[in-house]
Order: C-alpha cells, then sequence, then structure tokens
C-alpha cells in the first residue's frame, strides 16, 4: 500500500466512526443522566425508532429539518413521560416497562410507517457542514469538521453533560438521588420529579439519536432502523461508568471497531464476515475487562423510591 | 377484511381466495414486498377483489407462527397459500398432506417433498447478477467494484456470484470486494459500508436488495457512484445512479399455478426464474444515459443466458 | 385457618385479575387504533381469543409458544435472584440451538432415547458456558451483566451467521444452487415426539414444565438455592456468613443461561428441525417479561409464559382476521407490557390491605 | 450557617402534636400521641423498639402524613406533604438510620439541597470552609473531602449533625442521635445542644439511653405501644420512673463474678492492615482473648474497630501480623474455615452485614449454617430439622416475630439484635466477636443482650466485646482494652479502670 492509500483509510477510518458514533452518544448520554438518577430506561431503542420516524415523516411533509428535529424533541418528551408514569409515579419493575416501551416504539414506527408512507423514501436532511478553516487542516479537518450538525452537537454534549453531572448543582442533586434517594429526599428534594426530568431528558436525547440516524447520516425511514442501537448505547452507559467521558470512549471504540472490520472486509483480509462482524462486540467487552474500570453502579438503580421503605 | 363480499353470488362467481405468508413486511423494497406487488398485480389482471381474495400474513420470521398461519389458512378453505420463505419449507411439507385439496406454493426452494399439492419455486439470480456484472465491468473507471449484503447466503450469494463472473468477463482487472454487515436490518452499517468501499475507491455498487437504502445516501454524497439492483427494480429510489436492477417477476409463475389448479393440478412441479422463462428481467433505468456499446454488449449476454449459450454457476 | 385459606385464594386472585385488567387497558387503547385503521376491534379481539384459546390448534400453539418462554423465564428468574440483569437470552438461546443442531446431525445414529438427552445436555452446556462468560467476568472483573450480555447476543448471532454460511449449511442448498441459510433437516429420531399430532404440540413442553418444578426445589429446598438468593437479597450479609458472592452470581448467570440454551434446543428438535436465521427472536426479551410477570417465581411462570404465549399467537390470529399490518401487534403488546408493568402497584396495595385486614381479624 | 439562612425561616415558638394517629397496615405506630415543644425546651421521646417514637417524628417531618390529629405551628394548623415543606417550616431532623450518600464527599453531602451561592455552579470551597469552621466550633471533626463511606459510623453521625447546623432550622429532631457517640462526644454534643436551645432553638431528643435524657432534657414523653404513657418535667422524675413506664417493670444489669484464669483462646500479634481510603488503619494491633472472659475493646470510632473485627472475620486482607485461635494460625483461613474453628460474629452493622431484611426469620437463622450436615444433605436443605432448630432458638432467646415466615426487617431492632445473637450463640462458638451488640437497642432487649453474654462468659467462651458505650464496656469486661489510631494503647483489668482514664486513653492515646 501506498502512503496515499494508508491516508485515506486513516481519514475514512476515523470520518466513518465519528458518524456512527453519533447516534450512540445522543442516546447513551441520555441514558447516562436517566441511569445516574436511578433509572433504567430500556426502552431506549424503541424511543430512537419512534423519533427518527416522525422526523423523517415532518421532513418528508415540511421539508423543514427544524421541524423533523422538533418531532423528535416531541415524540421523546412523550416516550420519556410515558416511562416516567409507569417506573416512577407507578413504581414499575424498569426492565418489564423498558422493554414494553421498546416493543412499543417497534411495533408504532413501522405501523406508522406503512399507513403513512409505504415505501421507502429519502429525504434531503441535514447537510455537511465543513466548519470553515478547520476543515482544512490537513487529515484532522476531513476527520473531525467535515460532519453534519448533529455530529457536532453530539460531540459538545460530552463536556456539557460532563457539566452538569460533575460541576453543578443538578448532577450533584442527581447523583444523590441515584445513590441514596432517601437523603436526597430527606433535604427536601422531590426525588420523583428529578427522576422524571432526568428520563425525559434522556428520552429526547434518545430521539435526537433517532433523528441524527433518520434525517441527519441515512436521509430515510425503514422498519427496525436502528437495528438495536439503543440496546447498544445502554450497554455503553455501564462501559462508560456512568460518565460522559467514558461513554464517548466507549461509542467511539465501538464504532472504531465497526468502521475497522469494514475496511478489513474491503481490503480482502481473509476473514469470514461473520467473524469481522463480532469485533466490536468482542472489543467492547474485552477493553472493559482489561481495563480494569470499577465505578459503582448507582446504589439506587432499578430501584422505585417509597418514602419511610429503607 | 373481504372474506364475505361474494356471498350471494353463483358458485362460478366465487373469487379464487389467494393466502401469503411472508417473512418480512410487504414494504421492505425486496423480497416480501416482490411477491406482494405480484400477488397484486394478479388481482388486477383477473378481475380485482371480486376476482381475486387476497390477504397476508407478514414479518413471520418465527417458524411455528407461519405455521400456524399455514394451517389456519388452509382450514379457512384458501385455493392458493404462499409460502414465501425457505424456512417454511417444513411446515409446509407438514401441512399440505392433510388438505389434499388445497394448493400450497413455497419458495425459495427446489423441493416439492414428492407432494402432489405443494409447488416449490425459485429465482436462479446469478444470471441477472451476471448481466449487471458485465455491465458494471464496462462501466468502471476506477477498476473498484463495492458489494454489500446483509449475509452471504440465498439469493443474494448467488446474485453475487453471477455478478462477479459478469465483471470478469469484460473487466478482467477489475477488483470485486464484498462487505457483509451480518445483519438485516442495520441500515446504518450498511451505509458505512458503502461509504467504506468508496473510500477504498469503488465507482459502482451493488448488493443484494437490502443494503440499497443503506448506499444510497452514501453514494449520493460521493457523486458519481452505480448503483445496480436486484429483487425489484430500485430505480425509483435513485433516479440519478441506478443503473439496473434485476426485476423478479413472479406474476407469470402464479397465473400458471392458478390456472392449473383450476384444472384440478395442485403441485407437484419447480419453477425457477430465468431470463428465459420471462421471470426475471433486466430494469434498465430509462433515464440513465447508458452508452450505445455497454447497453449492446448487456443485450448480447441476455440473449445469450436466454438461449442457453451462456451458462452461470450460481 | 379456613379464613386464612379464603384470603390466599384472594390473594391469588388479586395477582391474576389486576394484570387481566392491565391487559384490558391495553387492549382499550389498542381498540382506538383498530377503529384508526378501518378494522371492528370486536372482531379483532374475538379474533385474538378464538386464536389462543377457542381452537385444539390454537390451545396448542399457545403451550408451543410458552415452551420456550417458559424455559428462558425460568433462566431469567434465577439470574434476577442473585441480582444479576440477564439480558443475554436471546445469545444463550442461540448457543443452545447451535450445539443441539450440530450434536443431533452429528449423532444421528443413537437410538431416540439416547439421543434427545444427549442433545438436551449439550445444549445446556453450551448455553450454560455463554451464561458463564458474564458470570465470570462479572465475579473476576467487575463487568457489568447487562453490557456483556447485550454484547453476546450479538457475537451469538454472528456465530450462528458464520456456520450457517459455511460449516453448518445445509449441503443439499449448495447442491441445489440455493445457498439457504439453514442446517440440514435433522433425522426423525432427533425431533422431539409430537404429544398431539397433527398439532405442534410436542414434549419440550413437558421438559420445560419439569424444568420448572426443578428450579423451584433448587431455589427453595436446596443450598445452592439458599446461597443464590441469599447473595441477590444483600451481598454484604451473604459474604459477612461466608457465601461466595461472585462463585454464587457466575452460577445463577450460568445456570440461566443453561435453561436459555436448553430453550434453543427445544424449539430446533420440537418445532424448526433445523438450524434457522431468525429462530430465536425475541424469547430473550419476553422472557424477562413473563419472568417477572410470574413474580420470578418457577411456579407463577407457568401461568404467565402460558398467558404470554397465548397473547401472542392470539395476536397473529388477529392481524390475519382484521388484515391489519403486523406492526399494530407489536404496538399494541408493548402497550400491554407497559400498563401490566404498571398494574403491579395495584396488586402489592391490594394484597397488603388484605394481609392487615387478615392480621386484625 | 449563614444567619440570613437562620432567620429566613419563621420561628417555631411552639409545635403542638395534637392526638396523631397513624396505621401502617397491620400495625398502629401512633395511636393518639400528643407533645409539645416550645422555643429553648429540650423534650425527650421514651419508649422500648418499635413504640412509634420514629413514626411520630417523620410526620412532623412531611414524611408521612398522620391519619387523625393535627401539627400546629405557633398555634396554626400546618399540613406537611414533604420534609421540603417541613424545612420550609423551620424543622431540621437527624435521622436514626443516617441519611447521607456514601459515594459522595463529605462537603457534597452537606451542599446537597442547599442553594449554591454561584448559581447552577457548585460551589464546594464555600462549602468546605464553613465545614471546618463549625467542626471547630462545635467540635465535630470531619474532613470536608473524605467521602462518607471511607468513615466509620460515629464520624457519619457527625456529618449528620453538621447537616442539621447547616440547615438552620429552628425545631430539630435528633433520633437517636447518641446511639454511636462516645461519652466525650455525647458530651460535647450536649454543649452544643445547649447552645442551641440558648440560642432559641427547640430539640426533640431520642435515646434509648435514660441519663442522657436526664441530663440534657427538660420534659420526657414515653411511649408504648403507639400510645402516650406520659409526659414528665425531667427535673421532677427518677430513672426507675421512666423505665417503668416505658417498659412496665423494673431493669437489672447483670452482675458479673470474678472470672477463673481461661486458657489463651486468640492471639493477634503485631495485626497490620490497609483500610479503603488506602491508608494503613490497623498499625501493629496486640490482643490476647483468653476463653472465659469478656475482653472490652473501648475507642472512638474510626481508630479501626471495624477493621479489626473484618480482619477476624477474614473479609479483609491483612498486610501481616498473625492471628491464632489456640495453635493455629487462622490468617490464610476463609470466613467459613474459621466460622468452623468455633468462631462467631455479631457485625456492627446488623442489617447490612447481618441478616437479609426480606428473608424471613428462620431464613435468616441458617445464613452461616445452612450447609451444615445438620441442616442439609450436601444438596437439599432438611426443612423440618431448620424449623425444629428455629423454633428453638426464638423460644430460647425469647425473639418476638408473629411466625418463622416473617420477613426478618419487620421486626423491631432489637428482636433482629436477639436473632443474630441466637445464631451466632447456638453453635457454642469458642470465641463470640460482638460488635456495639445494643446499639439502638432498648433498654429492655440490652439487658437481655448483657445477660446472655455474661452467660456464656460464664461457660467459658472468649469474648470480643467492641462498643464505644463506655457503660456497656465498663460493666460487662473483665478486661478493657483500649484502641486509638489502630493501635491497642492500654489494657487494663476492669476494677483498675476507671472512666477518666479510659477517656483520656480513648481521646489521645496516652496514659
Ligand atoms: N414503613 C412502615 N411500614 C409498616 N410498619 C411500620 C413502618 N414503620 C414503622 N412501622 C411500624 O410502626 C411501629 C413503630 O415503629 P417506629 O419506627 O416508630 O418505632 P420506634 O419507636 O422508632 O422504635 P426504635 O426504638 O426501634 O427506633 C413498629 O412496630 C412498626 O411495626
Ligand atoms: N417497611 C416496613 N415494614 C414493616 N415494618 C417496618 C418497616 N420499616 C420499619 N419497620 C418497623 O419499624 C420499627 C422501627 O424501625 P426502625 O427502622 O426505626 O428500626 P429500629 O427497630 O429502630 O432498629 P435500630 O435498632 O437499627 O434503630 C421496627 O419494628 C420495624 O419492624
Ligand atoms: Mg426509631
Ligand atoms: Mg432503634
Amino acid at each position: 500500500m501506498n502512503d496515499l492509500f494508508s491516508l485515506t483509510l486513516v481519514t475514512g477510518l476515523l470520518n466513518t466512526m465519528m458518524v456512527l458514533a453519533t447516534p450512540f452518544l445522543f442516546a447513551a448520554l441520555g441514558e447516562t443522566f436517566s441511569q445516574n438518577s436511578g433509572v433504567v430506561n430500556l426502552g431506549v431503542d424503541g424511543i430512537m425508532l419512534l423519533s427518527a420516524f416522525f422526523a423523517f415523516y415532518a421532513v418528508l411533509i415540511t421539508g423543514s429539518l427544524i421541524l423533523g428535529i422538533l418531532a423528535a424533541v416531541i415524540t421523546g418528551v412523550v416516550m420519556g413521560l410515558m416511562m416516567s408514569v409507569v417506573s416512577i409515579t407507578l413504581k414499575a419493575e424498569q426492565g418489564v416497562s423498558g422493554i414494553g416501551l421498546q416493543m412499543f416504539g417497534l411495533g408504532m414506527s413501522s405501523l406508522l410507517f406503512k399507513v403513512l408512507v409505504g415505501t421507502v423514501k429519502t429525504v434531503s436532511g441535514f447537510p455537511t457542514l465543513s466548519i470553515p478553516l478547520l476543515s482544512r487542516i490537513p487529515i484532522l479537518g476531513p476527520i473531525l469538521f467535515q460532519h453534519s450538525i448533529l455530529v457536532y452537537i453530539a460531540f459538545l454534549l460530552v463536556p456539557l453533560s460532563w457539566w452538569i453531572l460533575e460541576r453543578s448543582t443538578w448532577g450533584l442533586v442527581i447523583k444523590a438521588v441515584g445513590q441514596n434517594p432517601a437523603a436526597a429526599d430527606s433535604r427536601g428534594i422531590n426525588v420523583d420529579r428529578v427522576r422524571y426530568l432526568c428520563v425525559i431528558l434522556g428520552a429526547v436525547l434518545a430521539g435526537l439519536a433517532g433523528a441524527s440516524l433518520s434525517i441527519s447520516s441515512l436521509n430515510l425511514f425503514q422498519d427496525n432502523l436502528t437495528s438495536g442501537q439503543g440496546f447498544i448505547a445502554v450497554a455503553l452507559v455501564y462501559f462508560g461508568g456512568w460518565s460522559p467521558v467514558g461513554v464517548m470512549w466507549g461509542a467511539l471504540l465501538f464504532s472504531m471497531a465497526n468502521s475497522f472490520q469494514l475496511w478489513m472486509q474491503v481490503l480482502g483480509v481473509p476473514v469470514p464476515a461473520s467473524l469481522a462482524n463480532m469485533l466490536p462486540y468482542i472489543l467492547t467487552v474485552v477493553a472493559l475487562t482489561l481495563s480494569g474500570s470499577r465505578r459503582k453502579t448507582p446504589a439506587a438503580l432499578n430501584k422505585p423510591f417509597i418514602r419511610g421503605e429503607a | 377484511g373481504g372474506s364475505s363480499e361474494a356471498s350471494g353470488t353463483t358458485k362460478a362467481a366465487e373469487p379464487f381466495r389467494i393466502a401469503v405468508i411472508m417473512p418480512s413486511a410487504t414494504t421492505d423494497t425486496a423480497f416480501s414486498q416482490s411477491m406482494w406487488s405480484a400477488l397484486k398485480t394478479v388481482q388486477a389482471d383477473m378481475g380485482g377483489e371480486s376476482a381475486v381474495e387476497l390477504v397476508y400474513t407478514e414479518n413471520m420470521f418465527k417458524v411455528p407462527d407461519a405455521a400456524a398461519a399455514i394451517r389456519d389458512y388452509a382450514t379457512q378453505g384458501y385455493n392458493l397459500i404462499v409460502a414465501h420463505g425457505s424456512q417454511y419449507g417444513s411446515s409446509v411439507e407438514e401441512i399440505a398432506p392433510d388438505f389434499p385439496d388445497t394448493a400450497f406454493a413455497w419458495g425459495t426452494d427446489v423441493n416439492t417433498f414428492g407432494l402432489d399439492n405443494v409447488y416449490a419455486y425459485t429465482a436462479a439470480a446469478e444470471q441477472g447478477g451476471y448481466v449487471n456484472g458485465v455491465i458494471a465491468g464496462m462501466m468502471t473507471k476506477s477498476g473498484i467494484i463495492g458489494v454489500t449484503g446483509p449475509i452471504d447466503v440465498g439469493d443474494a450469494h448467488t446474485y453475487i456470484s453471477g455478478f462477479s463472473q459478469g465483471v470478469a468477463l469484460t473487466n478482467p482487472k477489475a477488483t470485486v470486494s464484498k462487505t457483509w454487515t451480518g445483519s438485516f436490518s442495520d441500515v446504518a452499517l450498511m451505509a458505512a459500508a458503502a461509504q467504506t468501499h468508496i473510500s477504498a475507491g469503488a465507482d459502482i455498487l451493488t448488493g443484494s436488495s437490502q443494503s440499497v437504502v443503506g448506499s444510497i445516501g452514501a453514494a449520493e454524497k460521493a457523486g458519481a457512484v452505480y448503483w445496480f439492483g436486484t429483487q425489484a427494480d430500485q430505480t425509483s429510489l435513485s433516479p440519478k445512479l441506478v443503473v439496473a436492477s434485476q426485476v423478479y417477476d413472479w406474476v407469470a409463475m402464479l397465473k400458471e399455478i392458478i390456472a392449473a389448479t383450476e384444472t384440478g393440478v395442485y403441485g407437484g412441479k419447480t419453477y425457477i426464474l430465468t431470463l428465459a422463462n420471462g421471470g426475471l428481467k433486466i430494469g434498465f433505468n430509462p433515464d440513465f444515459a447508458l452508452p450505445a456499446d455497454v447497453k449492446a454488449k448487456a443485450d448480447e449476454v441476455i440473449k445469450g443466458i436466454t438461449s442457453g449459450s451462456i451458462t452461470v454457476a450460481p | 385457618m379456613a379464613e386464612k385459606k379464603n384470603t390466599e385464594g384472594l390473594e391469588i386472585g388479586i395477582r391474576v385479575l389486576v394484570p387481566v385488567a392491565g391487559v384490558v387497558a391495553g387492549l382499550i387503547i389498542g381498540a382506538l387504533f383498530l377503529i384508526i385503521l378501518h378494522a371492528r376491534p370486536l372482531e379483532a379481539y374475538g379474533a385474538l381469543l378464538r386464536g389462543a384459546v377457542g381452537s385444539r390448534f390454537g390451545i396448542t400453539q399457545t403451550l408451543v409458544k410458552a415452551t420456550p418462554l417458559l424455559l428462558v423465564g425460568l433462566g431469567i428468574s434465577i439470574a434476577f435472584r442473585a441480582s444479576c440483569i440477564n439480558i443475554g437470552g436471546e445469545g444463550q438461546m442461540i448457543m443452545g440451538a447451535l450445539s443441539a443442531t450440530w450434536l443431533a446431525l452429528a449423532l444421528s445414529g443413537l437410538p431416540h432415547f439416547i439421543l434427545i438427552p444427549a442433545v438436551l445436555l449439550g445444549s445446556m452446556v453450551a448455553g450454560g458456558f455463554w451464561g458463564f462468560i458474564p458470570g465470570i467476568l462479572k465475579a473476576k472483573f467487575h463487568v457489568n451483566e447487562i453490557l456483556s450480555t447485550i454484547m453476546l447476543n450479538s457475537i451469538a448471532l454472528q456465530l450462528m451467521n458464520f456456520l450457517l454460511q459455511g460449516p453448518l449449511m445445509d449441503p443439499k442448498g449448495i447442491e441445489a444452487g440455493t445457498y439457504l441459510a439453514q442446517s440440514a433437516r435433522l433425522s426423525k429420531n432427533a425431533w422431539l415426539t409430537r404429544l398431539m399430532p397433527p398439532t405442534l404440540l410436542h414434549s419440550g413442553l413437558i421438559i420445560a414444565l419439569v424444568m420448572a418444578v426443578i428450579v423451584y426445589v433448587l431455589l427453595w429446598r436446596t443450598t445452592i438455592g439458599y446461597r443464590i438468593r441469599a447473595v441477590g437479597l444483600n451481598p454484604a450479609a451473604s459474604s459477612y456468613s461466608g457465601i461466595n458472592v461472585p462463585v454464587n452470581q457466575a452460577m445463577a448467570l450460568t445456570l440461566a443461561g443453561a435453561l436459555a440454551g436448553m430453550a434453543g434446543a427445544v424449539e430446533v428438535l420440537g418445532v424448526q428441525h433445523r438450524l434457522l436465521e431468525g429462530l430465536t427472536s425475541g424469547y430473550g426479551f419476553t422472557g424477562i417479561v413473563a419472568a417477572l410477570l410470574g413474580w420470578l417465581h418457577p411456579l407463577g411462570l407457568i401461568p404467565a409464559s402460558i398467558f404470554f404465549g397465548g397473547l401472542l399467537v392470539g395476536a397473529d390470529t388477529m392481524q390475519r382476521a382484521v388484515q391489519v399490518p403486523s406492526a399494530l401487534i407489536g404496538a399494541i403488546l408493548g402497550l400491554i407490557v407497559l400498563f401490566v408493568s404498571a398494574s403491579g402497584i395495584w396488586t402489592q396495595q391490594l394484597i397488603r390491605r388484605i394481609r392487615s385486614r387478615r392480621e386484625q381479624l | 450557617m449563614s444567619s440570613a439562612e437562620r432567620t429566613s425561616a419563621d420561628h417555631i415558638r411552639h409545635m403542638e402534636m395534637v392526638n396523631i394517629v397513624k396505621t401502617f397496615p397491620g400495625v398502629r405506630a401512633n395511636d393518639g400521641v400528643s407533645l409539645d415543644v416550645r422555643t429553648g425546651e429540650v423534650h425527650a421521646l421514651l419508649g422500648e423498639n418499635g413504640a412509634g417514637k420514629s413514626t411520630l417524628m417523620r410526620q412532623l417531618y412531611g414524611m408521612y402524613q398522620p391519619d387523625s390529629g393535627e401539627i400546629r405551628i405557633n398555634g396554626e394548623a400546618v399540613n406537611f406533604r414533604s420534609p421540603a415543606d417541613a424545612i420550609k417550616a423551620g424543622i431540621g431532623m437527624i435521622h436514626q438510620h443516617f441519611m447521607l450518600v456514601n459515594t459522595m464527599t463529605v462537603a457534597q453531602n452537606v451542599a446537597l439541597g442547599r442553594k449554591s451561592t454561584r448559581g447552577l455552579r457548585l460551589d464546594l470551597d464555600v462549602v468546605s470552609a464553613e465545614i471546618r469552621r463549625l467542626s471547630a466550633e462545635y467540635g465535630l471533626h470531619v474532613d470536608p473531602d473524605a467521602y462518607i463511606w471511607q468513615l466509620s459510623v460515629g464520624e457519619q453521625q457527625r456529618v449528620e449533625i453538621l447537616k442539621a447546623l447547616f440547615m438552620g432550622a429552628s425545631l430539630i429532631i435528633l433520633d437517636e442521635p447518641t446511639a454511636v457517640l462516645t461519652p466525650k462526644e455525647v458530651d460535647d454534643l450536649f454543649v452544643t445542644l445547649r447552645r442551641m436551645v440558648a440560642e432559641g432553638h427547640s430539640l426533640l431528643f431520642i435515646s434509648h439511653k435514660l441519663h442522657e435524657v436526664l441530663a440534657v432534657s427538660d420534659r420526657a414523653t414515653v411511649l408504648r405501644d403507639g400510645t402516650t404513657v406520659g409526659t414528665r418535667l425531667t427535673a421532677e422524675v427518677t430513672r426507675e420512673e421512666l423505665v417503668k413506664l416505658m417498659v412496665g417493670r423494673e431493669i437489672k444489669e447483670p452482675e458479673i463474678r470474678a472470672p477463673g484464669e481461661g486458657a489463651e483462646s486468640l492471639a493477634i500479634t503485631d495485626l497490620r492492615a490497609i483500610g479503603d481510603r488506602g491508608n494503613e488503619v490497623l498499625k501493629g494491633i496486640d490482643l490476647t482473648l483468653r476463653s472465659g472472659e469478656i475482653l472490652g475493646l473501648a475507642g472512638v470510632s474510626g481508630n479501626g474497630q471495624r477493621e479489626l473485627a473484618e480482619c477476624l472475620a477474614g473479609i479483609r486482607t491483612i498486610s501481616s501480623g498473625s492471628i491464632m485461635v489456640e495453635e493455629t494460625e487462622i490468617t490464610g483461613k476463609t470466613l467459613t474455615e474459621r466460622i468452623n474453628m468455633g468462631l462467631a460474629f455479631i457485625p456492627e452493622e446488623r442489617m447490612r452485614d447481618g441478616a437479609i431484611g426480606q428473608f424471613s426469620v428462620l431464613e435468616n437463622v441458617f445464613l452461616r449454617d445452612h450447609s451444615d450436615e445438620r441442616f442439609s444433605t450436601s444438596i437439599f436443605l432438611k426443612l423440618g430439622e431448620m424449623e425444629k432448630h428455629s423454633t428453638n432458638l426464638v423460644r430460647e432467646f425469647s425473639v418476638k416475630t408473629p411466625t418463622l415466615d416473617t420477613p426478618i426487617k419487620n421486626l423491631s431492632g432489637g428482636n433482629i439484635q436477639k436473632l443474630i445473637l441466637a445464631r451466632e450463640l447456638s453453635r457454642n462458638p469458642k470465641i463470640l466477636i460482638a460488635a456495639q451488640p445494643t446499639r439502638g437497642v432498648d433498654i429492655g432487649a440490652s439487658e437481655y443482650i448483657h445477660k446472655t453474654l455474661v452467660e456464656r462468659r460464664d461457660m467459658g467462651t472468649a469474648i470480643l466485646l467492641i462498643s464505644e458505650d463506655l457503660d456497656e464496656i465498663r460493666t460487662l469486661s473483665d478486661r478493657i482494652a483500649v484502641i486509638f489510631n489502630g493501635q491497642i494503647v492500654g489494657v487494663m483489668n476492669r476494677n483498675e479502670a476507671t472512666v477518666e482514664q479510659i477517656g483520656a486513653l480513648m481521646a489521645a492515646g496516652t496514659h
């Protein structure tokens, strides 16, 4: 291979990684908020699907990308509310309600797609937004600064989320509610309200994750468009140890591995495709195993709060 | 609904009742949709809903569910039950003997289990693949052609096999590189796969049809990258980029089966869609300016396969 | 004494009726969708009921569906009892199905009564191994099991893809040029006995019921079960009592995998008679729902999985009867799961009220 | 605590709870309870475990709503729907079970729920400075940057008090605040409390220790089975009278005979271990324990007691040293092996380490012995034997429980502790390590536990009694050792030890 080609390879590899990582970042950062407040939302995939559909549909009929994003956000709010009412107010088992939400999102998005759209159509989604000057930096420019706006937003959310969780009063409250709701409650904090807000914020970010697929990177909708990416996003929260930066490394590692295995196949490395397809999954587990990260689970994760019951 | 419309009319006017069971949605722009639209065409050609009653069950990726559906339809007295998925074979084999007056058609496979009320059908996808390959070989400038798909089985496998042979005929130096994503629904990964091919220099892409939706976006962003389709005519998805598609046309086969059942023959025959019997067609994009010599070569190859002078291994 | 018995009956009644009310609530919202899609709700739900329990075929089909749900759910229950959230039912089932197919093909010469136990055992080992991996990763490296089981699901799926494209692909398909993603058909002596031909009901149901009893005994009558439950409820007190927490959690995950593996084998030997893409889809997740609806109790799981199986079967019938897109069924099922999980709080409150009334008597 | 914050809440001059009724399913926890508190008053609340004290206070703090009855502040009826309402009204509460977030620092816990001086940005440095100032002022020494999980129970209690001071409440509820404090700390706390009272605060004070109640309170209300038995002016009441009101009978602490010369059964030599914070917490412990004696280990919590107990149990690895049981070195042995050699443990935190809340009483009896051949074949549990054994234990140790199937969390603290004691003693251990065996347990149950420990001593068991309750140590122990900063700084016989001497050793580690 000549230098030029290996340069193409590196640029292509990393550029694809950034694109693939975007929906994971949105969804996993959202889930990070939700889980830090003590709620496991396994319904992320369903929220992504339904939001992806509504974002797509809004753009399809109105042509307005802003309305597309708005549709995704509203869908996120509504689905987040559904999860919250069931899991927080009604104290349901979070694993089950999340799976219910996922089934609902999957079914509803396919149904609406079939009834309202009928067949695969494309829309013109967010264009590539090359950042002036920066995008012309050799090598780095094409990797980092030639993406659609949602990619930038996803990556900017990482430091923002970090700041909120680690440096703001909100973060302190959120984490206290996830670690020891009774303690937060005895300080006059409304535990359920904090959880509602976190779950809804998480769902809105999951909604943006869906929109980033349907109106930014793929510009279309199809049944089960996410193909289980929401579940991977949940897994990445564990990978990242409930920290936004950790989640980002997870999303990058997973996407990098996927990008890499595609290159392996394109370059004809003699490995069966199915085994190459396993790479991201194996690598994620192995990396976590070797990294020895020991971040503790939010102690009240998956436990509804009932005042007076320890 | 629609099971009661024909009541009150004479026996001769009773509609022919068809039920179809499909592994994915009727809107999958691929395997299931190809059968569903063929059935719709048949219905329209034969005189609409009063002549042909048509019901469907979709997303039956679980075999026991499909088996239940098949039996249910048979019990309800449907005349023809199309089990449109190779995985339904054993269910058809088991259920068909209990309903000797019902015709069953299942594909894609070639096996009728020796039962005289079971038809089998499949498509010789390698033939259309070969034609697509011949055109692609002549059109590539970079000499690099990318193939994407979910997994390397079934008609995806045979299509690509034919395609590679076609490319080798017109452009022996071209490389055909393949990526498989391992998932039928992961469009994002499919798009990334297409993008990767393009980064590696591919100027032509093809793949089994689930991958087209993922690849189009990537291809459109890159500009001058062309797409060859299979299973259904994909021109409408991207009129700029699609050169030609291999189209499965089940209509003729279905009409033949219906005609046979009316003479009391409920099965025992295997249909293989080929270019020769018209089951396979090459749908050229009318808006795509295909160079005349390329078109001529393609026609020549189609003629060769039709006449049997060219054989393509699956 | 008689008084106590009465309220116990009432408690069971509440545990059954409240979730059913949740189902009804889900169906009512579903009815709105049906109306919007120009389908008649009563006709649709009539078909649902008829499909699930209205005929011999319906009932047996429900039981056929309940079988893998029950097996997977049993495993999930063991893991949850050890406070391990096992999302890996899918992958574990695939591993069981892979090993069952491979063994059944390789040992096809053996007589039925040796072959079946051997294959089932093999599938439990394979599924158990797929549960052991997250178990050991959790025990030794503190890798969260939700993460590892989600990842292992995909790895198992790709492994199945790999085998179906090569080593396990049906040679007949290669010969005929169809290259279908399926294994060769198993010889008849590897099939589980049909209990009521021509229905699909097979002896896997009996195996699953026996396993439910075994799991019940395991959890409440053995030292292993005692330790698994202790570890799940209070790891600190358990380790202060000399119970090895990681080892017992790993054990629970392994057992969960073994049961899911068995579910995979039972699907292959009892229903499919070959390995196919899509064999497991969903059972790993719906098994979680069934397990929690059954209060993580093996004996509660039996009605819960039959109920859920019936719902799935009936929903298909409904789709056929009123010709609505099958996606609607998925959406309604999702709503039902949401409503039923939301109804848990009423169940608990009612039972608490009854108990306190009983105590005051 | 800024003065602005303190005055922002309306000052509570008079708080009344009138005819409060609160029912839980199956239990009437409060049945027409009334009490009132005025500015500058310390009002004590007394009663056995489960009498309904915490329930009453939780209603005042807005955690539960009364079924009937009224809460009045300055004559006006109030309705608290949540702690937030109570906090706004100027009520603060130090809970019996700590309300702390373990994974956060002291400063973060204190800052929680409090407005930052920088808007959305946290101002932990400001909070830390304030904590340091208050720590100095009230003698409540804690490191603002330490994580809660690194703190001993006593240190955590100090954080709870700090939190309440921070809130600037005018009425403060203290639910068993002294259960984990040393006499010196209790004295310091009382100084603090008096200062607060002088400033116009009113206090509601719950304790099982009558001398504390007599020392600090102005009035005392006694609850029994959810009803008010009476309110007395502390100045006009005797200890005996209060005990009678609470328990309905008199309480006698066991008499202790001089021990015989037992053989040495546990020898700890130069034991060193690293704590959770990564620093050395045990710095060469030397201690011997003879059979037939109670060795009391006194010390301010956080000086290595918890870690020592964990090393003896084998759930904390030691960095050097030796632990000999009779002639056998046990440092390499697992907990189970140690148990089989005749060791028994009563852990400091009973609900975390000693029992499984959702397990039934019966199941909790077998936490250690479920695989003993008396109660199981190698696989199956012998349910019949288990039931017989636990019925006997429950009867023998007078554990009050509705049935053997009752989840243990529904038992009162005293009864849970009795069951743990029963479990540990049922195996006739040669050595018993008992950490804080009567913390938070009412007088009646404490008496019972003390009596049982002495009986066992007389039967030849070697008992290491780890306690922060100096009275308990001095009544029960044959010898007293004092631990300070990870070292044993003194061992003396009971009759030669004075409170002042022990206190001095505990505080400074010097004679
Ligand atoms: N959340 C609850 N649910 C049900 N019953 C409860 C609850 N909290 C308390 N109880 C019941 O109320 C009674 C009084 O309990 P409470 O906690 O007020 O006692 P207490 O006087 O504080 O005891 P202690 O001295 O042990 O702290 C108990 O007997 C218990 O059965
Ligand atoms: N959820 C509950 N259900 C039933 N009873 C409860 C519940 N929570 C607490 N209790 C009861 O409340 C009473 C007091 O509970 P509390 O939490 O104050 O423990 P405690 O007995 O004071 O223990 P400790 O000695 O540790 O302070 C106990 O009798 C306990 O049984
Ligand atoms: Mg209390
Ligand atoms: Mg208490």
